[in-house]
């Protein structure tokens, strides 16, 4: 069963935070996560509610910088990375502590993979894969991380 | 052969005296009760009676002797502090514990190893200079060395560690020791009971009796103790004892965790620290690899093991010394360390007349046991401190006059 | 063929089809596939498979399941290599440790006959006096210390951890543990069952072999746990230990399984325990358990004619199983509760002859049993010489009692209380999601074992469904499994309660009688339990030889701490992957090109300079020249950038730093200076205002987060309106400075860089080569300078860009090193160098930078105290600038009269004034103007310098204006 | 490892956490010097459950906890407006 990575994924990423991100996501047509730490597909990509007030939204938008009143949307550099393959989340047992085997179709969650505070998401439409996005300064690093752990044929998993 | 040995072989073990001697019932009164039978207490209680005449002295110890942190700690021993106070302090301590196996007529195994911090940035590196510059400006055989000094002095040594963090340089102290930390505790309790002192182990104190601002008893639950004076030498249980005399302290309760090796030939002579890598190793005379990280990140009052200690310290030492990689983990343990905003001891006289505290050791109380032993007993028969520990007086963080320890302290032991 | 092979039996592990070839001390040897180390030499014949820790007395198969350490060896690439469970592969290369020649031969085997001068604590009671002759006794007695010799060549092997996941954990695949995970399953659980050893199967498939109804049990329960999709199964998987919230580490062949479990069944099983008589430890002398493991597991005959003492049901089968295994029993002795004489029948009627009330008073043998002497023993374990009687033998078993394998389920809080009537200590209390089964329960029969699996499955599964948990139900055995006291003490001793510490009856009653008369303080003086299998087979006999002692009873007696590891696991499984997050700057590529000489920072990795370290003083030099007379550009992507957005940012920052923020014109930068409740100094940095309710500060490198943290903190126990955003990796940052920096950014952007329109401490957004980004007018290195801060993605072009543009001006690319420089010749402070973990803010000479007229920051309740206070202050200092003497280093002393009155904290020749300069921390009477300073220098020479008041270079700070006219470079 | 249980995150290995230590309110700026070093440097020292910051790294979110620092059990999620107090501005 092939797993494969794909080290840079192509998409736009922006924040919005503060008073008003809702409106403003409606106001753009952009789909509402339901509650915090949930997220909805939107077209490649996602948007994803990170806190109060506060959105991540991924896609192919080409947006400036907000003006300087709320919400504010600020530009995002994350390093995204593509997880392919039906055995996806037995990969991720070297790497991060949760049964990520357990994350649903749409799901999100923020938690540490090898070390580095990352995001992940599984698109509800594309079986079988994960988004994985955190700090761009971090990204050869969980590249290499990523990619031994593809690269080992030796890989276990109780069964 | 040594001719103990010979007489010990010819005549049958069977006639050695007993080290400790028979259990006692609780007396309803002494001079001085030492709360912790632990190294201090031990030692605290036996110049008590041996240089001040003080011979009506329980210890009371809720578990056996040495059983706490006395028992827990990888015995090192040095006194390559970074502020003058400490060095002095813990030079002292060397010094008596370089004659204490004589003295207590008990092989402690005090074997002088050499110390090396390894320094790891530039950061680390003035850290190690500003230590030894203070050092030797206290006669303390402290140096600084570069790197390849220190792959000479520890063979085997990976200076690169792995591929990250090399090895720039290193504070070499070699005075250094380890000591059969068991053995310590032992022999004080032996030569304070000799000297009239009473040991009571199992016995645990549940109440401090203070009135008008001045100690007359504790409650056990063994019963009730009139006393002129409390010690209390007790680490990890300080705040609970400092609850019952009604005073607050900045002592605050970490797990410190360690761990032994299956023992193997002898290969590392030295004792090895990494501040950086939060590491420190020596070999004992059994042969296990001895190994200590720093303290838990979250106060807790259990002697409780981690997993993740056990990783991480694996993790770093096999970046230190690759080919330890096949040696196995045999035990983990914890002690409770009570640590200080200064990373310094509190000692000495309290806002309670008639209640001492020997305190606050965090991850150094070990190699103090002697030199705190003495100077609270000095401190106690004086009802002054002695002036070795007055930089560590109880009322210093009141005056915002700390000790500035914490410089030296991201790992050391 | 070897002689010792027996026919092949229906359990075995070995394949007999494939033979493998190992050497052991230089000799080959054949094996078959699935033999380990110690069952291939017994199979050849070999008996004497390792030297004891002290005595170095000949040892061989004791319990062949990692319960002592006779049989450890060495191989090319390992040492302390357990040889009952480590299989033998072909061209292994074994030798035995701790020996010195060969086994047979080993040089120190004669400390044997000194033992009575090495008694129990000997080390504590010579060696001392005199004390100049302990340095030779230690080099001595170091030699003996060890086990196993390591190899400096030895590499590791890092392989990955993995985490696991599961409903249940089972540990143990004995028949209660079958029944457990089929329970589990059965409950719709997701289980996985775990067992040490390569096979399924437990005691199933070596001590019930003679039950005949155990064979079809053990088919059914296989065949169910293979069946069921809701079992995973782990062989050879030792569960390490029991740690917080169900976390067990699992040790296996290809690394180490960290598993998280919401339920856990220890089905552990029982660890037979030795019976204690003279020269117990000779080779040939072994377990009846261990008879029958090597039996069936490796078919072959631990011996040929053996005297046997058992002191339970399972030794009579285990009698009856060696005879029906072709073994001659000489004699049996029996004695002790557990011993009912109708288990003796089978035997009885076979002719074998049975003793009751008979024990094993020694064993007889130079280097291996040869024989053995039994007789009456009355209930203290003393025997009946006058009817004594020595038997020819090649082998002694015995099958004394069992110790339950109970240590996860004390790790995971369980108490264990000693049963008279079993005479074993048993589990008697445990928490509800973590539940013993099978013999380590005390259940002892096959059906009850299952029953117990079973119970303990369904216990669990109410438990983790939040319902009720019922009462266990006892499954417990009614009878005795083990004699109270396994022990006849002999005069010349040699009977060894702890075989890896070789540790003698008399030693453990010696130092109870001297005083150490503990659990805790017996183990700690005798080393009882402390050898690599940790008590596994000393503890029990131990403690009921001390309660005897004391005259008290088990529980009274105690135990000791039972702690992880389960077996000892190897530092590079522990270690696994090496995982050090490190991080790149957006120009991090550029560096490498171009020369930079990278130093580690924290997870970054930073330009020191750029051009060889041989050269570093020079390189130095010229770049700062480059920056005071041209222009010079450094990459500061590592600093902390934050932004504070809402209503309430100037609150929280106005309540997190010392300067006032809140008072801050839109457009412009402050310093910032963080200080703790202790008024103590933590980092500093610059805040910046955009709007009214938009700030954006940056920290430094080593406190980004940190800052972020504690921002995020203060909105919550403040109750601000506020978002901090943490965008320190998100964004790269460089600094172009230098009197040429506004020509040559001037082109690449699309605001005015006048005076007026961006002002000295300014702040704009602002495009960059078309791209957003943020400049800061900063002055740090004291010359006109911009930082531009920009997306990750863009910064690199940005970057090239400014190089491009610079050309023709000279800029140069700076570095770390030659930062400092530059701060140092303004003054400017580095926290944590020029300041140490108590420096207050006045102490460092920055009174300017405390806005006590605010009401509240944190650190003003002890700064408004400790102001006037400070007893020692950072100076500014200049030494001769003719001065061959090489200079002080930093962290050198300042003397005064013999004693310490400070240290420098930094210090450096000044390319641009051409002398030394530098900052000391000194006592406050020192820190005047004019006042001279004494350094000890390297080799305690001793220097002069002098402290000034004024900027060392700049003090107006005229050369950050940006109209300011140009100098040529 | 051990684990915290925390609102809207779930349960979640100590290792992503960082200890923010005692949740201490601090004295008014014009504090006398005993109040100031009593809230600067003292502590809760002995067992009991002690209400502590959590710091979650991956969401970046502070959790205040009541903890019993003798059993390491969580006895409760505290909201953040329990511990929150107004400071002094200009």
């Amino acid at each position: 069963m092939t797993l494969t990575l794909e080290t840079h994924v192509d998409l736009r990423l922006w924040e919005l935070v503060g008073s008003g991100a809702v409106d403003a996501l409606r106001a753009e047509g952009l789909p509402i996560p339901e509650a915090e730490l949930t997220a909805v597909e939107h077209g490649p990509g996602f948007v994803a509610c990170t806190g109060r007030n506060g959105y991540l939204i991924a896609g192919e938008e080409e947006w400036q910088q907000s003006p300087q009143t709320p919400p504010w949307l600020l530009q995002r550099s994350d390093w995204v990375m593509r997880l392919s393959g039906a055995r996806w989340s037995d990969a991720l047992t070297e790497l991060c502590p949760h049964d990520l085997g357990r994350l649903p179709p749409g799901g999100w969650f923020m938690a540490a993979v090898a070390g580095v505070n990352a995001w992940l998401y599984r698109p509800a439409s594309v079986p079988d894969s994960l988004l994985l996005g955190f700090d761009p300064s971090y990204g050869a690093y969980l590249e290499s991380m990523l990619q031994s752990v593809v690269r080992d044929p030796s890989r276990i998993n109780p069964s | 052969m040594p001719w103990r040995l010979l007489k010990i072989g010819l005549r049958g073990a069977h006639k050695e005296p007993r080290f400790f001697p028979e259990p006692a019932d609780l007396r309803d009164s002494y001079d001085v009760v030492i709360i912790g039978g632990g190294g201090h207490g031990l030692a605290c209680a036996y110049y008590l009676a041996t240089r001040h005449g003080i011979r009506n002295v329980a210890v009371l110890e809720q578990g056996y002797i040495g059983g706490g942190n006395t028992g827990r700690n990888t015995t090192i021993v040095r006194s390559n502090y970074l502020t003058p106070d400490g060095v002095r302090f813990y030079d002292a301590s060397v010094r008596m514990f370089q004659r204490l196996s004589q003295e207590l007529d008990i092989n402690l195994f005090y074997s002088t190893r050499g110390h090396y911090t390894l320094a790891h940035s530039d950061e680390a590196m003035r850290t190690m200079r500003w230590r030894a510059e203070v050092n030797r400006h206290l006669d303390v055989d402290s140096q600084v060395v570069d790197r390849d000094a220190v792959g000479r002095g520890i063979p085997g040594l990976d200076l690169d560690c792995g591929g990250s963090q090399p090895v720039m340089g290193a504070l070499y102290h070699a005075p250094g020791a380890v000591v059969r930390h068991d053995a310590v505790a032992w022999g004080y309790a032996r030569a304070a009971t000799n000297n009239g002192v009473e040991v009571h182990q199992k016995t645990r104190v549940t109440g401090m009796q203070v009135e008008n601002g001045r100690v007359c008893g504790v409650a056990t639950d063994r019963g009730n103790i009139r006393c002129g004076a409390v010690v209390s030498m007790v680490a990890g249980s300080t705040p609970r004892i400092t609850e019952m005399a009604g005073l607050s302290t900045p002592i605050e309760i970490f797990p410190l965790q360690a761990c032994v090796t299956e023992p193997v030939k002898p290969f590392l002579d030295t004792i090895v620290v990494s501040g950086s890598l939060h590491v420190y190793v020596s070999q004992s005379s059994r042969g296990e690899l001895v190994m200590g990280a720093s303290v838990d990140p979250a106060v807790l009052h259990s002697t409780r093991s981690s997993f993740e200690f056990v990783e991480g310290l694996a993790d770093r030492i096999v970046d230190l010394f690759p080919f330890t990689a096949r040696l196995r983990i045999n035990r983990q343990w914890a002690g409770m360390s009570d640590m200080t905003p200064d990373f310094a001891p509190i000692m000495g006289t309290t806002p309670v007349s008639g209640f001492y505290l020997d305190a606050g050791w965090g991850t150094w109380g070990f190699k103090a046991t002697p030199i705190s032993g003495s100077t609270m007993a000095d401190t106690v028969a004086n009802n002054r401190n002695h002036e070795l520990i007055e930089p560590f007086r109880f009322d210093r963080f009141a005056d915002f006059q700390l000790v500035g320890e914490k410089g030296a302290a991201s790992v050391g032991h | 063929m070897p002689f010792r092979r027996s026919e092949a039996g229906p359990r075995e592990w070995i394949d007999r089809h494939r033979t493998v070839h190992f050497t052991f001390e230089g000799t080959r040897y054949v094996a078959f596939a699935g033999d380990t180390i110690t069952s291939a030499l017994q199979a050849n014949g070999v008996q004497l498979l390792g030297r004891s820790f002290k005595y170095h007395r000949p040892r061989g198969a004791l319990s062949m399941a990692n319960h002592d350490v006779n049989a450890l060896f060495t191989t090319a690439d390992d040492t302390n290599v357990r040889g009952d469970v480590t299989p033998v592969t072909d061209a292994l290369d074994v030798r035995p440790v701790n020996v010195s020649g060969s086994l047979a031969r080993d040089a120190h085997r004669h400390l044997d006959r000194l033992g009575r001068f090495l008694p129990a604590g000997f080390y504590y009671k010579a060696f001392h006096k005199p004390r100049w002759l302990f340095p030779y006794w230690e080099r001595l007695i170091r030699r003996r210390a060890g086990l196993g010799t390591v190899d400096s060549a030895w590499t590791p092997r890092r392989r990955p951890k993995r985490y696991g996941y599961c409903d249940v954990l089972v540990v143990g695949g004995g028949p209660a543990g079958l029944q457990a995970a089929l329970g589990a399953a059965e409950a719709s659980l997701d289980v996985l069952l775990v067992d040490e050893n390569p096979h399924l199967g437990g005691s199933l498939d070596y001590e019930w072999v003679t039950d005949p109804a155990a064979p079809a049990q053990r088919d059914e329960l296989m065949e169910a746990v293979a069946a069921s999709p809701a079992i995973r199964v782990l062989t050879s998987a030792v569960a390490l230990g029991f740690y917080t919230d169900h976390w067990v580490p699992v040790s296996t062949p290809e690394g180490i399984i960290k598993v998280r479990a919401r339920g856990v069944v220890l089905a552990t099983g029982v660890i037979e325990q030795p019976a204690v008589f003279r020269n117990n430890d000779l080779p040939g002398v072994l377990m009846a358990s261990a008879a029958q493991r090597l039996l069936h597991r490796f078919g072959v005959q631990a011996c040929e004619r053996a005297v046997l003492q058992v002191n339970n049901p399972e030794g009579f089968a285990a009698a009856e199983d060696l005879r029906r295994g072709g073994v001659e029993l000489q004699a049996v002795v029996a004695s002790g509760p557990g011993v009912q004489k109708a288990d003796a029948a089978a035997l009885v009627d076979a002719g074998v002859p049975v003793h009751f009330g008979w024990a094993i008073v020694e064993a007889h043998g130079d280097g291996a049993v040869a024989a053995a002497t039994i007789a009456p023993v009355d209930a203290g374990g003393v025997p009946d010489q006058t009817h004594a009687r020595r038997i020819d033998c090649d082998g002694v078993v015995s099958s004394a009692g069992w110790g339950p394998a109970g240590h996860l389920l004390y790790q995971a809080g369980g108490r264990f209380s000693y049963d008279d009537t079993l005479e074993m200590p048993v589990p008697v209390a445990w928490p509800d999601t973590v539940v013993p089964a099978g013999r380590m329960n005390g259940v002892f029969s096959l059906a009850s074992q299952r029953d117990d699996g079973r119970d303990a499955a369904g216990r669990l599964a109410a438990a983790l469904a939040g319902g009720p948990v019922s009462d266990p139900m006892s499954n417990r055995d009614t009878r005795a499994h083990a004699t109270p006291w396994p022990v006849v003490p002999h005069p010349k001793g040699r009977d060894f309660v702890d075989l890896d510490e070789d540790l003698q009856y008399k030693d453990l009653i010696q130092g109870a009688r001297e005083g150490f008369d503990n659990v805790e303080l017996l183990k700690r003086f005798t080393t009882v339990g402390m050898g690599p299998s940790q008590g596994k087979h000393s503890n029990l006999n131990a403690f009921r030889i001390l309660a005897r002692y004391l005259g008290q009873g088990m529980d009274e007696t105690g135990t000791t701490t039972a702690r992880p590891m389960y077996h000892p696991v190897r530092l590079e499984d522990l270690a696994g992957r090496r995982m050090r997050p490190w991080r790149e700057t957006p120009v991090q590529a550029w560096h490498g090109e171009h020369g930079g000489f990278l130093m580690e920072s924290g997870e970054w990795e930073r330009p020191s300079f750029y051009g060889e370290e041989a050269d570093a003083q020079q390189v130095i030099a010229s770049e700062v020249t480059a920056v005071r007379t041209g222009v010079g550009i450094i990459d500061v992507s590592t600093l902390g950038k934050i932004e504070v957005l809402g209503p309430d940012a100037a609150t929280l920052l106005d309540g997190s730093y010392t300067m006032r923020q809140g008072n801050l014109r839109a457009g412009l930068t402050r310093y910032a200076l963080r200080t703790d409740d202790t008024g103590v100094i933590v980092d500093d940095g610059v805040v910046g205002r955009l709007a009214e309710d938009h700030y954006y500060l940056t920290a430094t490198s080593s406190h980004a987060e940190g800052t972020y943290q504690t921002l995020t903190r203060h909105a919550l126990e403040w109750g601000l309106d506020v978002h901090v955003v943490n965008r320190t990796g998100q964004l790269g940052a460089l600094n172009l400075t230098g009197p040429l920096s506004r020509r040559v950014l001037e082109p690449l952007v699309d605001v005015d860089l006048s005076e007026a329109a961006l002002p000295r401490l300014g702040m704009t957004d602002a495009r960059v080569c078309g791209e957003w980004a943020r400049l800061l007018r900063v002055g740090f290195v004291g010359e006109l300078g911009y930082e531009i801060h920009a997306p990750a993605g863009t910064m690199a072009r940005i970057w090239d860009a400014l190089m491009d543009a610079g050309a023709p001006l000279g800029i140069r690319p700076f570095g770390v090193d030659t930062q400092r420089v530059l701060r140092l010749e303004k003054g400017h402070i580095i926290v944590g160098q020029d300041t140490d973990g108590l420096t207050n803010p006045f102490e460092a000479a920055m009174p300017w930078a405390v806005h006590l007229k605010k009401p509240w920051f944190v650190g003003r309740p002890a700064l408004a105290h400790l102001k006037g206070a400070e007893q020692r202050k950072l100076v500014r200092f200049v030494m001769a600038a003719d001065s061959s003497a090489p200079l002080p280093r930093e962290s050198h002393l300042v003397i005064r009269d013999g004693t310490i009155a400070g240290r420098v904290t930094s210090i450096a020749r000044s390319p641009t004034l051409g002398r030394p300069i530098g900052l000391a921390m000194v006592d406050r009477d020192l820190a005047e103007a004019g006042q001279a300073l004494a350094i000890r220098g390297d080799g305690g020479r001793m220097l002069a310098a002098e402290v000034v008041t004024e900027t060392f270079y700049d003090p107006d700070g005229l050369r950050q204006n940006a109209d300011a006219p140009e100098v040529t470079p | 490892m051990q684990q915290l249980d925390c609102p809207i995150i779930g349960r979640r290995p100590i290792s992503e956490f960082v200890y923010g230590g005692e949740v201490r309110r601090p004295p008014p700026g014009d504090a006398p010097l005993a109040d100031v070093a009593d809230h600067a440097f003292n502590r809760t020292g002995q067992p009991t459950v002690l209400r502590e910051w959590w710091f979650h790294r991956p969401t970046g979110r502070w959790f205040v906890l009541e903890r019993n620092t003798l059993s390491n059990v969580v006895e409760r999620v505290v909201p953040p407006q329990e511990v929150a107090y107004a400071i002094p501005t200009l």
